[in-house]
């Protein structure tokens, strides 16, 4: 299935991009999408287990992802 | 009256407060959270913030659902600014308002706490000699 | 920035804010006590403020001297108000700022907390009844 | 020694007055004014410990008065 993941701030300039397209199996999950994420970028400043936000909602690693989903890698956040 | 926005325009403190207020509450608080002059030790001369705009309002309205539930009967209005920000200018304010005082401060305090760890909002500050950095940690 | 005044005019939430404002603080907070329309299940109209002024104004005093010595560099003006007050005015006034947000919290919650116990003030509360009563216990 | 003593709230409206004045001996401690603020007024609502201030600060009965002392009785407050 294809993905598209949402990029901000720090991982946003990593990327040089604020949202990338992956090709993912069906029934793969955050952790794997992530593994995917960084496999592509390999010297990219992401982390092995960066926060992870599905439809708006932060998901852990074992969430099982679908076609539609929108996912979003989130870097620590420092609002107010 | 619950409400939280991520908005792009200047947060005006009276219109919040104003927003909250009501004959059965006997006390009502306001935070205000303001672009400082310095951090770290380096001179600030603005800040600009930036926010996943949709997970953003979604994951406040979370936090004023908990706060609801904890804290029965309390009112609670957030915005959340973003944008290239000036020195004193608001990037967030929180009004919350209650029949008693320890309601009002115990929900005033539960959601900034929980918006500085959750929300996803970046900060990148501007420095008066003309760099830009990615601030990570909250303050 | 260290103020604290017993007043028998309007208090006016936005000049206590930008009273305590400056471009070092990052947190500003406000806490307004107001008249609510019920207590005890009786309908209030209006509530009565009376205070030993002098003593009030020094004890005030006091507590913000203490939260200068807690909370380094915390900027705090308190207004309390004596009259009659109708529903919704506001009785008190706390705007506190600090470069972080933590301080500014607490020293609002102290400056409350101890206002509420240790300041001379007393208050008589109007119901649509017609009756007034003393209010012994804060709320 | 003359002292003046200022009453509010429920005490002025138990003693009908603001202000009462009191002769004791020099050196009267502030729980013998209480002692004989309550002879004064035995069915008034005034409890065997209030709150006293001397000269706007709060004190304890042991405290010696002088002439010239602001004393206060201070019911239970209720600001805010």
């Amino acid at each position: 299935m294809h993905l598209q993941v949402l990029l901000f701030a720090t991982y946003a300039d990593a990327f040089g991009a604020t949202e990338i397209v992956l090709d993912l199996p069906d029934g793969a999950t955050v952790g794997e999408l992530v593994t995917a994420v960084r496999a592509r970028a390999p010297h990219a400043a992401l982390p092995p287990h960066p926060l992870v936000a599905v439809n708006h909602a932060y998901a852990s690693s074992g969430s099982v992802l679908s076609t539609g989903d929108e996912v979003a890698l989130i870097p620590p956040v420092a609002g107010g | 009256m619950m409400r939280a926005a991520i908005v792009s325009r200047p947060l005006d403190a009276a219109l919040l407060l104003a927003e909250v207020a009501g004959d059965a509450h006997g006390a009502t608080t306001l935070f205000v959270g303001t672009v400082r002059n310095t951090n770290g030790g380096r001179a600030v001369s603005g800040i600009e913030y930036s926010a996943y705009d949709s997970m953003a309002t979604v994951e406040l309205q979370r936090i004023l659902d908990e706060a609801a539930s904890r804290f029965t009967d309390v009112s609670i209005v957030v915005e959340h600014r973003v944008g290239t920000l000036r020195l004193q200018e608001a990037s967030v304010i929180i009004a919350t308002a209650h029949a008693h005082r320890a309601p009002a401060l115990d929900a005033q305090r539960y959601v900034v706490e929980e918006l500085k760890k959750r929300v996803p909002v970046w900060k990148r500050e501007h420095y008066t000699d003309g760099t830009r950095e990615w601030v990570g940690a909250t303050s």
